[in-house]
Order: structure tokens, then C-alpha cells, then sequence
């Protein structure tokens, strides 16, 4: 069975394997697990191991049921599509939590084509958001007295807990990473490669979605 | 200790606590506000204890129409007894919300020192934590943690308990979603009652 | 005191965060007249300000209450949604009668469009690449085996699995299934894994 | 993270084993395994081993480290140490309880085994308290945790980031000099009374 796989990265076409493919997966839904706000979607790696599994799924269709290969590959399928359907959901989660300081943000990063949500995703919180709107226009702000109607959007929003604190590992050497103090005595710290702190996950925000650090 | 977002129930709960303040200028109507008053007018000077929500928000009228005096467990002789040792405080007595509504009436400390207290205390019962999670008593029968430390706490417990299990067997079986699971035994009861 | 009401709702519903009560229809009605009673009293004493200043304070002061219980209800409403959201993720898009009548009007039409925009984003994942879609609420635990054995809790009726045979659920009976198709019966108490 | 979570991520390691079949090449999307060759070693992800035993199609090699010699070191090391030592691999756990659960038969001295292992997570786990309390008392705004598993990192969760995130809440809130108020501040203002706003 052919394991590689084309990828369309920028402008060169670029072979990477399916296994490659597979481990930067797992590692987009481990830190989206653990990361307080939703990162960048990998629609991209998603459709490309939902394809793999199609191709698969046939081939095991033309093994014997008893083959002890079909079950071996049911059993790694079945692995994978916990990682997709558990990675879609965590982000569905957050996608309604944070339903509206999300598509605020959305807009502003659809005018850079720096978006966050995939076309479906974006859709879904668009969605969502006008259900709760109407139901909760429909059930309250209607029957409250005329000065009580207006539905503040700003008021109801919930935002991410960015300085919630977080384990993480570093991937690389990364120097310089301050963390801030109230009392006005900021600190600095490298993270050498393959230590592991706990810290708010502010100052690394961007070290999570470059890869430079993993959430644990 | 839960966010205070416009929506949260835990915030709610909190403001609904009543605080200690000193009315400034007379309040036509508001007679009631005072159980033991019988005028229909609230008259400037008047102490009472109203909850923390409506205390917020006469105080951020320009000029306050009250002020807010400290609740007892964050005045000087508690801070004292919190500084000792803040573990033999019972908190569920008195301090049901002690982090939640000192972050609210800090600002009227005018020694500024709640804050300080607020952060001892936490760090020295966090200890309490700890072993409340390994404890095999249940949550609720820990009469000295304040809410948020109960959260905590039982949180802190469902971890421990997950990888006790993990740890002891093999498989972890999959099992009935929670509010299915719920429901049919709140069903059972409704139905055993009759 | 001013918006106590709007507090025995929160916390009737904060005692079974586990569990969804019967919407609280009475209560709901008896907050709206508190409030509807304080935006009175405020419409008449705000014209009489001009004759006395400092019933404007009071005007102010009931104005909180308001926004209070406004808080309050929306506070209500939305701990419900996310509740009725678990429903949709635990039970499916059919909900059983004794939970669909906990429920008013409004929620159940709320909860049936949050199923069908979730419905479509699952129909939407993989289209692109000739997929007809994902069912998010599978695939919930880490996979340990192919196969399980299971213990039919209710009569259930018939069920049909990918190879094509049917196999009857009837109470109390045993069966050895593939795990990936009888994980949301075991979900939705239909099934019990045996270990 | 649920512990069966951290152990499905485990389960990705590489192991060895020895088939008693003979098959070609299987490719995997995680990589190709094989070819398996009746007694002959080869390494596979730890889940596949796991489930060639139960069908009883292979025997598990132990790893190196599972050798009452090498877990003595580590224990006693563990013992003298003020910090975490270095772990034979960052899912030892994970590998220790599904190898001793399921092919027990094919590591010697298994019992004993067994044991060393779980009195060095124990050690482990109850230096990870002294050092949470420490962390706590020392300011509570950062710590470093080198030579932690997965496994043990989730044992702390949510307690340890929760009561850091609390004492960086009740500073920021407490801090603040003007006395602002998030609550219910909106002024009064409608149709009817706007002359007054």
C-alpha cells in the first residue's frame, strides 16, 4: 500500500509521507488540547490523513475479514480518527465558548488571509452565533422593559484565559522569553532544548503555533 | 476561584453577598432597604449590610453614594490570625467566597494590605489542597475550605482518582455519557419516591 | 431586596449541574413583572426629578436592579444552552420524551438548530475529498480493541452493522460487537460494556 | 488529559518483539513494520504489540531499563536526589503497566520488577508534592519541571496551573490603584429620560 502523499505547500510541491504527516497531526491536536485559545486549523493535514484513510479503508475491503493485516490496520485507523474527531471537537468546543471574541478576531484575520477557522468552521460559529441571538432575544430581551433591550455583545463575550498557566516542553533552544511581573521586575529565561517549565502561556503564544514549544 | 464574566453564575453568587457600608446621602424610596427602618426615605448616615453588586455600584457614582467598610474576616485581628497560620481558619464559616470577595472589597482598604492577606493565605492552605485531594473523605464533609478551594479540591480529586484507576487495571471500560447516566438515576429516585 | 428572585432561579439550577430541571417558566414571569414594576417607578420618578434632584439617585439605583436582573436572566438562559448543548453531544439529535418535556418551546426550537448546524459541519468535513462527512460524537475514548462484549440494558429493536448483518437487542442479551458501532449505544445506555 | 489519553500517546513508542508468524512488510501510515520472521526480532509502536499479545501472535521483549539492576540505580538515585531524575523514557509508566499487564510472562523477575517500578513512582510523586508546595510558597509565577513524564505532568492538572492562575488573579485584581468596577457601571439612559443623562 502507498504511503506517500502529496502536499501542496506554497508554491513548490513538496513529498512529504504520510507518517509525517501523521506525527505533526498529533501534535496540532495535543496543543490544541492544552492551549487556552484556538490556534491555527491544519485543514490541510486533516483532509490529507482522511484521505489516507479512504485509500486504506478500500484496501482492507479487498483482505480476507479473519486477515490478521485487516485488523491491524482497522485497529491504526481507528487511532487515527480518535486523533481527527477528538482534535475537531476540542476546537468546536472553544469555537463556541469563545464564540464572539473569536469571530471578531476572524474578520480581521480573513482581510490578511491569516485565518484561524477553516471555511466550514467560520460558518459554524456564524451559525451558532445567530441561534443564541434570537433565542436569547426571543425568550428575554423582547419581554424586559424598553430600555433593557439591547443584546451587549461585549458584555456576554468570554475570552480566553491567556495568562492561564501551562506546561511545555521546547522543541529548540529559545532564548529570551520574559515573563512579566506585577510588581514591575520582569524576568528572562532561555528555554533549552528538551526542558520543561510551567508557565502563562502569554509570552509563548507564538512559540506554540511556530513549534518551537510543545504544550504537555 | 471561577472567572467573573458577565455570565458567570459563580460571579453572581459571589456579588450576592452581603457587605457592611455607610449610606452618604439621603436615598428617597429606598426606606426598605433597611428591615428595622420605617420612613420611606433611606436617610444619610444609615449602616447597613447590603449585597456586593448593589455596593458596587453605588460606590462607582460620582460622588459615592455610600462606603464600604471591610467584612470582618478581612479586618486587622483576622488578618492577624490569617497570618499565623491560615490553616486553622474554618473558611467555610467564615469566608465562603474569602478570595473572590476580597478581590471586590480591596479597594477599600485604605492600608492596602487585603491584597497581601489574600496572597498568604492562599499560598499557605494550598497545602490543604493537596491533601484534601488525596483525602477519602468527600469534598463536601471539609467543613473548613472556602468554595472555590472545595473546586479546587474535588477537581484536584477527580485526577487522582482517574489515575488511581488508570494505575490499578487494565481497560477503562466506556461508559454512559454523564448527563444520560444522570437522568436515569434521578428517574429512579422519582420513580422509588412514589 | 431588589432581584432576589433572579438568585433562587440561578440557584435552583447551580444544584444540579449534572442534570437538566424543568424550565422555570413562573419564575421567569414573576422576575420580568419585578422588573417591568421598577422601570415604572423609574419612568414617574425621573419626570418628578426636575422638582426633586435627589430622586434621581433613586432612579439610578433601581436602574442596577435592573441591570442586575437583566444579568441575571441571561445568566439563567445561557447556563441552559450550554446544558441542552451536553443533550445534543449525549443523547443525539432525538431526544428522549421525558427530557424533550424539561424543555419550553423556545429551547427545544433552539436545540433543534444547534443539531442542524452541527449536523452540516460534520456533514461538511472531508467533502472536499469525497467524504460524506464525520460523526464528531464517535471515536470519544483512545481505541483499545476491535471487538467488545456487551450487555443489551433495554429492548432496543433491531441493529443493522456494516457488514450487513442484523442483530436483535433485546434486554439482558449478550453480544460480541465491533467497538467502533456500538460506542454511542453504550453512550446512550442502550448498551453496557462488559469487562 | 484523561491518564488512558497520555497512555494512547504513549503507545506510539517503538518497541521490539518476537513474532511467532511469518509475514511480509506491512505498511502502516505510521511507518512500515516488518518483515516478521517466526522468531525474530522486530520492533513495532508499542499498541501493535500490544495487540499481537492478546491475540497471542507474539512474545514482548522487555527494554532495556525493565532489568532489576538498572532500576535499582534509578530508584536509589531517585531517593538521593533533591531533583527529578532522568527517566529511562518519557512514557516509562505507560510502557511498565502495559508490559507487565499483559505479557508479565515475558520479562524475568516481572513481580519484583513490578515493584522497584512502583516504589519509584511513588518517590517520584510525593517529591512532585513537597515541590508544588514549594513552587507555591516561593511566589507561585514559574517553575521548572525537567525530567518529568507526560503521565506525572498530568497528575498535577488542574491543581498546580489553577492555584497559579489565582494568585496571579487575586494580584492583578488587588493591585489595580484606581477603583474601577466591572459591574453594572452602564448610566441610565432611554427615550424618555435622555434629558437627564
Amino acid at each position: 500500500m502507498e504511503s506517500n502523499v502529496h502536499l501542496d505547500l506554497s508554491d513548490e510541491e513538496e513529498e512529504i509521507t504520510a507518517e509525517t504527516v501523521l506525527k505533526t497531526l498529533q501534535t496540532a491536536w495535543q496543543n490544541e488540547r492544552l492551549a487556552p485559545e484556538i490556534l491555527p486549523h491544519h485543514n490541510d493535514m486533516v483532509e490529507c490523513m482522511l484521505g489516507q484513510i479512504q485509500h486504506m479503508e478500500r484496501n482492507i475491503n479487498k483482505l480476507a475479514k479473519t486477515d490478521l493485516r485487516a485488523s491491524i490496520h482497522k485497529m491504526e485507523l481507528n487511532r487515527i480518527k480518535f486523533v481527527i474527531c477528538n482534535y475537531l471537537k476540542t476546537r468546536l468546543n472553544k469555537i463556541e465558548k469563545y464564540c464572539i471574541h473569536i469571530l471578531n478576531e476572524e474578520r480581521l484575520r480573513l482581510e490578511t488571509s491569516t485565518n484561524y477557522l477553516t471555511p466550514s468552521e467560520y460558518k459554524y460559529a456564524q451559525d451558532y452565533l445567530l441561534n443564541i441571538e434570537n433565542h436569547i432575544k426571543s425568550v428575554i430581551l423582547n419581554k424586559v422593559p424598553s430600555n433593557m433591550q439591547a443584546l451587549e455583545m461585549n458584555k456576554i463575550a468570554e475570552y480566553p484565559n491567556l495568562q492561564t498557566h501551562v506546561f511545555l516542553k521546547a522543541n529548540e533552544m529559545v532564548n529570551g522569553v520574559v515573563l512579566e511581573d506585577l510588581t514591575g521586575e520582569d524576568e528572562e529565561i532561555d528555554l533549552e532544548e528538551g526542558s520543561q517549565h510551567i508557565l502563562q502561556y502569554k509570552p509563548i503564544a507564538d512559540l506554540v503555533k511556530n513549534g518551537k514549544v510543545q504544550l504537555v | 476561584m471561577e472567572n467573573t464574566s458577565y455570565l458567570s453564575i459563580q460571579d453572581i453568587l459571589v456579588t450576592n453577598e452581603k457587605v457592611p457600608c455607610k449610606f452618604l446621602h439621603d436615598l428617597p424610596k429606598m426606606g426598605f432597604l433597611d428591615p428595622s427602618a420605617t420612613e420611606e426615605d433611606l436617610k444619610a448616615g444609615t449602616h447597613l449590610d447590603i449585597p456586593l453588586w448593589l455596593a458596587e455600584s453605588l460606590y462607582s457614582r460620582r460622588p459615592p453614594l455610600i462606603s464600604v467598610e471591610l467584612p470582618k474576616i478581612y479586618k486587622e485581628s483576622y488578618r492577624e490570625i490569617l497570618g499565623a497560620d491560615a490553616c486553622t481558619v474554618d473558611m467555610h464559616k467564615l469566608g465562603k467566597y474569602f478570595y473572590e470577595m476580597g478581590c471586590y472589597v480591596a479597594k477599600h482598604d485604605i492600608k492596602g494590605e487585603v491584597s497581601a492577606t489574600l496572597m498568604n493565605t492562599f499560598r499557605q492552605r494550598f497545602r490543604m489542597l493537596l491533601s484534601a485531594s488525596v483525602s477519602n473523605d468527600s469534598i463536601s464533609s471539609m467543613q473548613p475550605l472556602s468554595e472555590s478551594e472545595r473546586v479546587q479540591a474535588a477537581a484536584a480529586a477527580t485526577t487522582e482518582r482517574a489515575l488511581a484507576m488508570w494505575l490499578q487495571r487494565g481497560e477503562s471500560p466506556l461508559t454512559a455519557a454523564n448527563m444520560v447516566a444522570n437522568h436515569r438515576k434521578r428517574k429512579r429516585a422519582e420513580m422509588e419516591m412514589l | 431586596m431588589f432581584a432576589e428572585k433572579v438568585i433562587e432561579l440561578l440557584k435552583e439550577s447551580e444544584r444540579n449541574p449534572d442534570t437538566i430541571d424543568q424550565f422555570n417558566d413562573d419564575k421567569i414571569r414573576q422576575i420580568l413583572e419585578e422588573m417591568d414594576l421598577l422601570f415604572k417607578m423609574n419612568m414617574n420618578d425621573a419626570n418628578a426629578t426636575t422638582e426633586n434632584r435627589s430622586l434621581w439617585t433613586t432612579v439610578q439605583v433601581r436602574h442596577s436592579a435592573l441591570e442586575r436582573n437583566k444579568r441575571c436572566l441571561l445568566a439563567y438562559l445561557c447556563s441552559r444552552m450550554n446544558k441542552i448543548k451536553t443533550l445534543r453531544w449525549e443523547f443525539g439529535s432525538i431526544l428522549p420524551a421525558d427530557i424533550r418535556e424539561l424543555l419550553s418551546d423556545e429551547e427545544y426550537e433552539w436545540f433543534s438548530k444547534y443539531s442542524t448546524n452541527l449536523a452540516s459541519y460534520m456533514r461538511s468535513l472531508g467533502q472536499d475529498i469525497g467524504y460524506s462527512g464525520i460523526d464528531l460524537t464517535e471515536n470519544l475514548k483512545p481505541p483499545k480493541s476491535l471487538y467488545i462484549e456487551v450487555l443489551c440494558v433495554l429492548d432496543y429493536g433491531k441493529l443493522e452493522l456494516e457488514d450487513g448483518d442484523v442483530i436483535m437487542l433485546k434486554k439482558n442479551s449478550r453480544h460480541f460487537l465491533p467497538t467502533s458501532e456500538c460506542q454511542t449505544l453504550i453512550r446512550q445506555g442502550v448498551l453496557k460494556q462488559i469487562t | 488529559m484523561d491518564p488512558c489519553e497520555i497512555e494512547f500517546i504513549g503507545e506510539n513508542r517503538i518497541i521490539s518483539i518476537i513474532p511467532n508468524f511469518t509475514y511480509d512488510k506491512i505498511y502502516l501510515i505510521c511507518g512500515e513494520f516488518g518483515p516478521f520472521r517466526a522468531g525474530l526480532p522486530l520492533n513495532v509502536p508499542l499498541w501493535l504489540a500490544m495487540m499481537l499479545k492478546q491475540k497471542q501472535k507474539c512474545r514482548i521483549v522487555p527494554p532495556d531499563w525493565m532489568d532489576i539492576d538498572v532500576l535499582e540505580n534509578i530508584k536509589e538515585e531517585e531517593k538521593r536526589s533533591r531533583f527529578f531524575t532522568k527517566m529511562p523514557n518519557e512514557h516509562y509508566m505507560v510502557e511498565a503497566k502495559l508490559i507487565l499487564g499483559a505479557a508479565a510472562e515475558d520479562v524475568p523477575n516481572s513481580s519484583e520488577i513490578k515493584t522497584i517500578i512502583k516504589d519509584i513512582w511513588d518517590i517520584r510523586m510525593s517529591k512532585l508534592r513537597t515541590s508544588m508546595d514549594a513552587l507555591m510558597k516561593s511566589g507561585g509565577g514559574y517553575g521548572r519541571l525537567d525530567h518529568l513524564t507526560m503521565m506525572e505532568i498530568n497528575s498535577v492538572k488542574p491543581l498546580l496551573p489553577a492555584a497559579m492562575d489565582n494568585l496571579l488573579r487575586i494580584q492583578m485584581k488587588t493591585k489595580k490603584t484606581a477603583p474601577t468596577s466591572s459591574l453594572n457601571t452602564s448610566s441610565f439612559s432611554q427615550s424618555g429620560t435622555s434629558q437627564h443623562t
